[in-house]
């Protein structure tokens, strides 16, 4: 009967006069990471909208830059102020968490977002067009390809420097996603991030058809996954009657200080529970492209703009297992004994299935994807280590890795034929003989990939493997070390059809980059060599970041 | 802080390496001399190593410890036991003549160096820094006390391998260049995988370690002392299966390296495609590594489970004894039948080691270093044959101590000291291995005496088809050694010499280590069954 | 004085390096400085002779510790020489005989342009021989053992553009390694069971530990003395050995290094004493080695061949001899010491032969010669009369000694060795006089030149092919001599002469020398032991019976080769004689039984190398592309098809949770 | 009626959605499927909203139509540029990428 009152007080106007509402108070400089993105992002819509043509492209630029740089110098000044640690909390009305894992991640995305924008100004590798200069995007994204609309635009100079405010907002999705503190933001957070990258697909210069494909089954492969995702997050709300991190952790373990009887009474079904927590993992699973659900990716990163493709390789990734490890260490460790042997087979599986396919591709950017699926398995063997040193070696991988990423396609941008991009592998025979240094930065990324000492993938291997050792993991460990072994194979074919098979005359030329370009390779091979060599520092810094606020 | 000597030495090189790099392409031959002035000086460190080496001082000396990746429990420690000197001493030591041998292994043939890519593409340059860094990687690894430090040099040093072996094959190859680039990024590929492999299985068992030592000691560490002092006082036991699927992880990684039969296959393709220098390299000093680990990481690390896989190890180093003497022995590839006598003696080498005898160990100790020599001795040689006549096929030869008496007889030399003749240096080593095997051993040592019988077929037969026997067509003007020749053949030969006369400088840095190995492993040397009277009396004064 | 004792080896070591390594400019002297480093070498040891004969017999025995070899914890092997009287005997023989044979080389090496390096290698051998027999280890002596084997192998292969020659020092130096597998084994038995593996201890404790163990070291110490001594079976290099230059064959093949296994049989006396099975072993080698190689010098007509043979039976006395113990050392010794003087002389002879003609070997092209060399003919005439034991001359003194102590053994064995001695002696006698018949006397068979058309004939017949094949090699062997030219046999120069006529004075009287008031039984007592065996045939009856086995060899030959003129053309003989010249088939036999199956061995080995053990890693390599390539297929570009998968997958992902909760 | 019977009203639309975006060829059509996905869920979360009497749901519901007409901008946009240049709205016909 009680059951009945309380709905009847939901909608019945009662007759004493309502509470007043009092307005949320927001922790504005907490979130001003975010906020200086998104209000970027917005300034720049602007810009498109007022400033001439021939000025956007430089004003965009620098708008982006500033912005990415404001945010990280946020970032790192609420790290300085200890809001990584003691003065972790959660701000905006429960929203979003602040604490070490969100800021580890959201500076890595800040940078990673820098290196991006330098790719993405690049306007040196492509001929120049009717004397202007072109950058890697579609001079007018709407206009057919091939049709008369199109030359016109490319005529006219036009160039897509909406790119620049597309990118921001997708920016400040990734910032918001590994902070998000309930799932609606996770929600919310998701699309943002994932609509702008689905337009930035679709904006290829060259070989559009293959880009608008890749756009098209992102998006469709995207919206899938996240109605999944959507539905779990409601199967959850229906068994929590909340969407808050904490209130399900709660539910989860037991512990309720705050739940209204009302709910308490149509709450706890386990059933929800587990299905909703499965959905929920499964699309952020999507995201980092773990087997079964990577099979977008090397259609999509084959197809997409090479620099967004280097951007979304490393951005998203980042974003995504941040989120996923809030989830699985905040959310759902009460369920521990039911996911995580699930999630052992997701990552035997997508170590193997990612270095296996990898052997026979001939596509670098196909070649790189499903590395990167392989890589998603190593750091997935970090994830479900929950141990505090299986958090650090995550955000310690996703450090190193994003920035072998970046390096890795921005070279492939420089590999080029009259086609554009020469991203077929017989196009790089010889690439050694022909330009030995930007051959030998490949290669540097490649052993990078491969796990050879004294380079960043190594020290991240070893952490996610020593952290999966400790978790009582030891078998991810001995299938992650042959993955490894199968994983060689390939990169080092690529360095050897680059240094010792004689180069064909009908072979690539390498464009010679601009500082954009060059400064991103330059940026990455030192990320990639320091992180090797001397890694202690940002251990420590991972480590001190390894606690999730809740 | 005393003066760091052992980082010195090993970072000369990894210096030189960068300078030489830098060189620019014009500049080739400045390249040679810097790479061969830099390979000198360290020779002079390794040498001042060796001397303030005090046999009878602590187990480790010269020792550096500096916190590294405190996450990792790892630090940057370094120091050498008696062992390590030796082999860093062979190391510097090989590299000059290594050097010298391959002074025009990397000139680019004048077609190409006109051309425009000759501006960018500097394969001198490549070849000398890669050797150099090579050299100090090697050098780091013998140094290393601090097994993850060991492990990242060990792997790291596949890489610049690698290039060499795949990117400077000799010419000489009897089908066409594109034939010739197939097969030796074929061998280098399997080089590398081979070793990657094996590196990998380490890995895994580099972690297990951690995992142990931070389950049991609070915090994981890799520093061979710590570890000791903690198996020692008990705070650190390793249940025993753990201890032997970390054994093993190491010892397959050591086995790839060392070769080990079956894990073998790769080093005649890797030695047969490369060139001669590229091939002492390979066989004379990175391989060396594989050995040397065994002795100081699986015996040190891992006592019960050495002793558990004692007998398997054994077997296979035994037939790797016999079955890589067989093989060379039907080999018509020169620098084949070379690789396979290699794989067995490094058959020895393994065998020594497990013996778990005094003689046996100092024995294996010395054969690393004599093998490296002799080896040095006959590959250079025959290098200096093939480049003559730009073939590998023994076929191809006979005869040519007509027309080039002295290279003859420096081949003769090398044969001799690879079939291990009293007064060369591999003897003493070899009769100490097969001694320390037998006495513990007996079935083992004599089936491993047959090898003495096969070594001499296969070098005797090989120097018969390509020395003796009237002169082959094409070769009435093939010049004889040349004097940068001769300085790399003669100082080795007068090395086996001298060492073979009177290793005893060896010998004394050699044998406290073995002892303190031997004392790990908690192993004696079986005692005689008559203690004779006399002998006593002998060792009484 | 014990300083001297390095300086034995030190003298021809030297000369060996200043000869290899001083290059051309030696040319012209080298070979004098070689003789002379090796006269050096006598005179220490004449030195050293006099003042050990200076003390009484126990005292005589001098040591010297040089260096600490190969210093490892209880492994100590040390350069250190010891000095006895037996070692003083083969000093003695090996640097007399050596600097001999060095003085008779600089004749016959004349015209060889590599004369510096043959004398290099001379002191090389010498260096290795003195090493051998000073050593007080058994390691020690190892490393003469195995450098002997070295110079032996240099020297036969001397002439290495002959593929005969490069192959027959490779055999040499194979089977040589057999028999080293033997010693290297001896050696490690010691040292596990004595801790050391020094002379002096070794021998004292012989006696403390097991017989088998002392039959186990017996055997292998055999086995070495078989490879070097060419004994069956390890006999089959002997015979190709004569590919080297006749003097090598005088020195190293008859006088010294051959006779090394006796040394080590004797020198390690004590074990062989607590063995009687290993002794047993002993005695049947030898015995069986002294019937075979008479009965291949009998089918031979290579001249040098023929001596090989005999040269092997001779060492079968010897072996036989060291066999029967105590009674037998001594006698091993004095015959080993005799034979060294009247073999090299026979040889030396044989090789002066060859010198006048034209280094033809065929005994059927010789003929008459006695009256061209004289001095040749008489001194090879003393050593054939030594050899076959005539009364009076060396070898009937110590041959005697060997048949009466055969006897002596007792039982059926005794009798048997006996026999076998008696009839080995008969045989010597046949075949030597063979010998002196063909080359000296009868119708000179050289005249006209035949030898072209008797070599373009021979290869038909595979019975004398390989005398027409040493013939033509040793045709091109001196570039100086035309080939096929008509011979004029002379004497050979003084160089030559003077050593032939100093050994023949040794090859008459040594034997009687060592036998007054047996001298030399006393001599070598202290060391080797020795006791007077009761023979069941008095002194007398064995000597008289050894002379009339002798003269019915001499008899049968004259029968053969004397009365009627030998054929220029080897008939083609009874099956023995055929097998006899193919050396009893012995090569045929390892190259059934050894070579052929390890050449099927290795080339199996080569297939299973690539097929199996690399086919193992290449097929796991292509297993996982094939894979690869399978999996890729699922990526087959269709938009729904990756969307199944992703709901498969949501699928198992939401039902494997579940059945975690469930279980 | 108990408000459950939402929840499998909901649960089925979502799956004959999945079902649609399966089996359908037409691009408009597999994206009206996701759609309709996202309606269900809508759905589940009013009907839990109900359950539980907290607004939380409703609020969600309104936050998933925004969304959901973000992506139609997005998605409509990305398929008719795709059938401008393919002149074909089949999904299947994209499938120039493969293996």
């Amino acid at each position: 009967m009680s059951h009945v009152a309380t709905v009847h007080s939901l909608w019945t106007i009662s007759a004493d006069a309502p509470a007043a509402i009092l307005a949320p108070d927001i922790e504005y400089m907490q979130l001003l990471p975010v906020l200086i993105v998104i209000g970027a992002a917005v300034v720049g819509i602007m810009l498109e909208a007022f400033l001439p043509r021939r000025a956007r492209y430089y004003a965009q630029v620098m708008l982006t830059l500033v912005a990415l740089a404001a945010s990280f110098a946020a970032v790192v000044g609420l790290a300085a102020s200890g809001h990584a640690t003691e003065k972790a909390q959660i701000a905006g009305m429960g929203a979003l968490a602040v604490d070490g894992p969100a800021l580890f991640l959201q500076g890595t995305i800040a940078l990673v977002a820098i290196v991006s924008v330098l790719t993405f100004a690049e306007r040196r590798l492509d001929p120049a067009a009717h004397g202007n200069r072109v950058d890697s995007f579609a001079a007018q994204g709407a206009a057919t390809p091939g049709g008369v609309a199109e030359q016109q635009a490319v005529k006219a100079g036009f160039t897509t420097t909406e790119v620049f405010p597309i990118l921001l907002f997708a920016v400040a999705g990734m910032l918001v996603f590994p902070a998000a503190n309930d799932l609606l933001t996770l929600f919310i957070a998701l699309e943002v991030f994932s609509l702008p990258l689905y337009v930035l697909c679709a904006l290829a210069r060259r070989q559009r058809l293959l880009s608008q494909e890749a756009a098209l089954k992102y998006f469709l492969l995207g919206a899938f996954s996240s109605a999944f995702l959507l539905f779990g997050v409601a199967l959850l709300y229906g068994y929590a009657g909340t969407v808050t991190y904490g209130g399900i952790a709660e539910v989860v373990s037991g512990d309720l200080q705050r739940v209204d009887p009302a709910v308490a009474a149509t709450m706890g079904n386990d059933a929800l529970l587990l299905i909703g927590g499965a959905l929920v993992i499964m699309g952020l699973l999507f995201k980092v492209g773990a087997v079964p659900f990577h099979m977008w990716t090397p259609d999509v990163y084959q197809g997409a703009p090479t620099p967004v493709t280097g951007f979304m390789a490393a951005a998203t990734k980042v974003a995504a297992f941040g989120a996923l490890l809030r989830l699985l260490y905040v959310v759902l460790p009460g369920l521990r004994w039911d996911w995580r042997p699930v999630m052992w087979g997701v990552v035997i599986v997508t170590m193997l299935v990612g270095a296996i396919v990898a052997v026979t591709q001939t596509d670098v950017k196909r070649l790189l994807a499903y590395s990167s699926v392989a890589h998603a398995g190593f750091i997935l063997a970090g994830v479900i280590a929950t141990t505090p040193s299986g958090i650090s070696s995550v955000l310690f991988y996703l450090l190193a890795y994003s920035f072998v990423t970046l390096g890795a396609f921005a070279v492939v941008t420089l590999v080029r034929d009259a086609g554009g991009e020469a991203t077929h592998l017989s196009k790089w025979v010889g690439l050694g003989r022909r330009s030995p240094l930007v051959a030998a930065v490949f290669a540097v990324f490649l052993l990078a990939f491969a796990g050879i000492p004294l380079t960043s993938g190594f020290a991240g291997k070893f952490a996610v493997f020593k952290a999966a050792a400790e978790g009582g993991a030891g078998t991810l460990v001995v299938v992650g070390v042959a993955a490894s072994a199968i994983a060689a194979f390939f990169y080092i074919r690529v360095i050897v059809l680059m240094f010792w098979n004689e180069p064909k005359p009908e072979g690539p030329t390498v464009a010679v980059p601009s500082a954009l370009t060059s400064t991103a390779i330059a940026i990455g091979v030192v990320v990639t060599v320091v992180l090797g060599v001397a890694p202690q520092y940002f251990l420590d810094l991972a480590g001190q970041a390894g606690v999730f606020v809740r | 802080m005393s003066f760091p000597l052992l980082t010195v030495t090993a970072a000369l090189p990894a210096v030189g390496a960068i300078a030489t790099a830098a060189v620019p392409a014009a500049g080739r031959v400045a390249a040679k001399w810097l790479a061969l002035a830099v390979s000198l000086a360290t020779l002079v460190l390794a040498g001042v190593v060796f001397a303030r080496f005090d046999p009878g001082g602590d187990r480790y000396q010269l020792t550096e410890s500096h916190a590294w990746i405190a996450d990792f429990g790892v630090r940057y420690e370094l120091g050498v036991d008696g062992i390590g000197a030796a082999l860093i001493g062979l190391t510097a030591l090989l590299i000059p003549f290594i050097v010298l041998a391959g002074w025009r292994d990397a000139d680019v043939p004048d077609a190409e160096a006109g051309d425009t890519r000759g501006r960018r593409w500097r394969p001198t340059q490549g070849f000398f820094a890669l050797i150099l860094m090579v050299e100090a990687m090697v050098i780091i690894s013998f140094a290393a006390t601090d097994v993850f430090l060991f492990y990242i040099f060990f792997e790291a040093m596949l890489i610049p391998m690698y290039f060499l072996i795949g990117g400077f094959g000799d010419r000489a190859h009897a089908s066409s260049e594109d034939e010739a680039a197939k097969q030796r990024s074929y061998a280098a590929v399997k080089f590398l995988l081979y070793n990657l492999a094996g590196g990998l299985i380490m890995l895994a068992a580099v972690v297990g370690l951690y995992a142990a030592t931070a389950d049991q000691l609070g915090e994981g560490t890799f520093s061979l002392a710590r570890i000791a002092e903690a198996r020692a006082s008990g705070e650190l036991e390793l249940a025993t299966n753990t201890e032997r699927l970390l054994f093993l992880g190491f010892f397959l990684a050591f086995a790839v390296k060392a070769p080990l039969w079956p894990l073998h296959t790769w080093l005649p393709n890797a030695m047969g495609e490369s060139t001669a220098p590229v091939a002492v390299l390979i066989t004379a000093v990175v391989d060396k590594v594989g050995t040397f680990a065994m002795l100081r990481f699986c015996l040190g690390l891992f006592p019960e489970a050495s002793s558990w896989a004692t007998p398997v190890i054994l077997v296979l180093a035994v037939i790797s004894v016999i079955y890589g003497a067989l093989l060379a022995i039907a080999q018509r590839d020169i620098k084949r039948l070379i690789a396979y006598a290699s794989i067995s003696h490094f058959g020895f080498i393994v065998m020594g080691i497990f013996a778990m005898t005094s003689q046996g160990q100092s024995g294996a100790t010395l054969y690393m270093v004599n093998h490296g020599i002799s080896t040095a001795a006959l590959l250079l040689v025959a290098g200096f044959l093939i480049s003559r006549r730009g073939s590998r096929l023994i076929a191809d030869y006979g005869g040519v101590q007509k027309v080039a008496p002295v290279l003859a007889g420096t081949f003769l030399v090398g044969g001799l000291a690879t079939l291990s003749l009293p007064g060369l240096a591999p003897f003493v080593s070899e009769f100490l291995v097969l001694v320390g095997t037998f006495s513990r051993y007996p079935v083992i040592g004599i089936v491993a005496t047959l090898g003495i019988v096969l070594a001499a077929l296969y070098v005797l037969v090989l120097y018969q088809r390509t020395m003796t026997g009237p002169l082959k067509a094409g070769l009435e003007k093939m010049p004889d050694l040349r004097l940068r020749e001769l300085a790399v053949a003669g100082p080795l030969i007068a090395l086996l010499l001298f060492l073979g006369f009177y290793p005893k400088p060896l010998t004394d840095v050699v044998n406290p280590a073995v002892e303190h190995t031997l004392s790990d492993v908690e192993k004696t040397d079986p005692k005689p069954d008559v203690p004779v009277t006399a002998h006593d009396a002998e060792a009484a004064k | 004085m014990e300083n001297l004792i390095g300086l034995l080896v030190a003298a021809p070591l030297l000369g060996a390096a200043v000869l290899l390594c001083g290059g051309k400019r030696l040319d012209r002297a080298g070979h004098w400085l070689g003789t002379a480093l090796a006269a050096a070498s006598f005179v220490i040891g004449v030195v050293l002779f006099a003042d050990m004969l200076g003390r009484d017999g126990e005292e005589r025995a001098l040591h010297s510790h040089v260096f600490s070899w190969i210093p490892v914890e209880g492994f100590q092997a040390d350069v250190a020489f010891q000095l006895d009287q037996l070692s003083m005997t083969f000093v003695l023989l090996i640097s007399g005989v050596g600097t001999l044979i060095h003085l008779y080389s600089v004749g016959y090496m004349e015209h060889d342009a590599r004369r510096r390096r043959f004398f290099g290698y001379l002191n090389l051998f010498l260096a290795a021989m003195l090493l051998l027999v000073l050593a007080d280890n058994y390691l020690l002596l190892y490393a003469g053992w195995e450098g002997v084997g070295l110079a032996s192998y240099l020297l036969i292969g001397f002439w290495q553009h002959k593929p005969s020659a490069a192959t027959a020092a490779k055999k040499a130096f194979i089977v040589n390694r057999v028999g080293d597998m033997g010693l290297s084994i001896a050696i490690m038995l010691m040292f596990t069971t004595f801790g050391t593996f020094a002379f002096e201890p070794v021998l004292a404790g012989a006696g403390e530990t097991s017989e088998g163990m002392l039959t186990a070291i017996g055997l292998m110490l055999l086995l070495a003395a078989c490879g070097k001594s060419a004994q069956v079976p390890l006999q089959s290099w002997l015979g190709d050995a004569m590919e080297g230059p006749t003097p090598v064959s005088a020195l190293i093949h008859a006088a010294t290094m051959v006779t090394a296994g006796v040394y080590l049989i004797t020198r390690s006396g004590a074990v062989f004493n607590g063995a009687p099975d290993a002794q047993l072993v002993v005695t049947i080698v030898g015995a069986v080695t002294l019937i075979f190689g008479a009965i291949v010098g009998c089918a031979k007509d290579d001249i040098k061949k023929a001596l090989a043979g005999s040269t092997m039976s001779q060492i079968g006395y010897m072996v036989l001899a060291a066999g029967l113990g105590p009674i037998g050392y001594v006698f091993a010794i004095m015959h080993l010491v005799t034979h060294g003087f009247f073999k090299a002389g026979l040889f030396l002879g044989a090789g002066s032969v060859m010198h006048g003609m034209n280094d033809e070997v065929d005994m059927r092209k010789y003929g008459g010669l006695r009256k061209y060399m004289p001095v040749t003919f008489v001194t090879f005439g003393l050593g054939y009369l030594a050899i076959i034991g005539f009364p009076g001359l060396s070898g009937f003194w110590s041959k005697d000694k060997i048949i009466e102590a055969a006897f002596a053994k007792g039982g059926t064995e005794g009798w048997i060795l006996g026999g076998v001695a008696l009839l080995g002696a008969a045989i010597t006698a046949y075949y030597m006089t063979r010998v002196m018949l063909m080359t000296f006397f009868g119708e000179p068979r050289w005249k006209r030149d035949a030898s072209g058309a008797v070599a373009g004939a021979s290869p038909q017949r595979p019975d004398v092919e390989p005398v027409a094949e040493n013939a033509a090699d040793a045709d091109t062997a001196h570039p100086a001599t035309g080939a096929a030219a008509e011979p004029h046999p002379h004497e050979s120069p003084k160089s030559m002469t003077i050593p032939m006529i100093v050994l023949a004075f040794g090859s008459v009287f040594a034997g009687g020398l060592f036998s007054l008031n047996s001298s030399f039984v006393h001599w070598l007592e202290p060391v080797t032991g020795h006791d007077h065996g009761h023979s069941p045939l008095s002194a007398a009856a064995v000597t008289s019976a050894t002379v009339v086995v002798l003269l019915t060899g001499v008899a049968l030959a004259w029968a053969q080769y004397g009365r009627r003129p030998v054929p220029v053309l080897a008939p083609r003989g009874s099956l023995l004689t055929r097998a006899a010249r193919r050396d009893l088939l012995q090569d045929d036999f390892n190259h059934v039984a050894l070579v052929k199956p390890g050449e099927y061995l290795t080339r199996g080995l080569v297939y299973v190398d690539a097929k199996a053990v690399d086919g193992a890693v290449n097929g796991t390599a292509a297993a996982f592309g094939g894979l690869s390539g399978r999996m890729r297929k699922v990526q087959n570009g269709f938009v729904r098809s990756y969307a199944v998968s992703m709901f498969g997958g949501t699928a198992v992902l939401i039902a494997a949770t579940l059945l975690m909760r469930a279980v | 009626m108990s408000p459950v019977n939402y929840l499998y009203l909901a649960s089925l639309l979502f799956t004959i959605g999945a079902a649609g975006v399966l089996i359908r060829r037409n691009s408009i059509v597999v994206f009206m499927c996701v759609e309709l996905m996202l309606n269900a869920c809508n759905l589940a979360f009013v009907a839990f909203s109900r359950m539980h009497g907290n607004l939380d749901g409703q609020i969600m519901a309104f936050f998933t139509m925004v969304v959901a007409a973000a992506e139609v901008v997005v998605g409509l946009a990305i398929i008719v540029m795709l059938f401008r240049s393919r002149h074909s709205a089949s999904v299947d016909d994209a499938s120039l990428m493969k293996l």
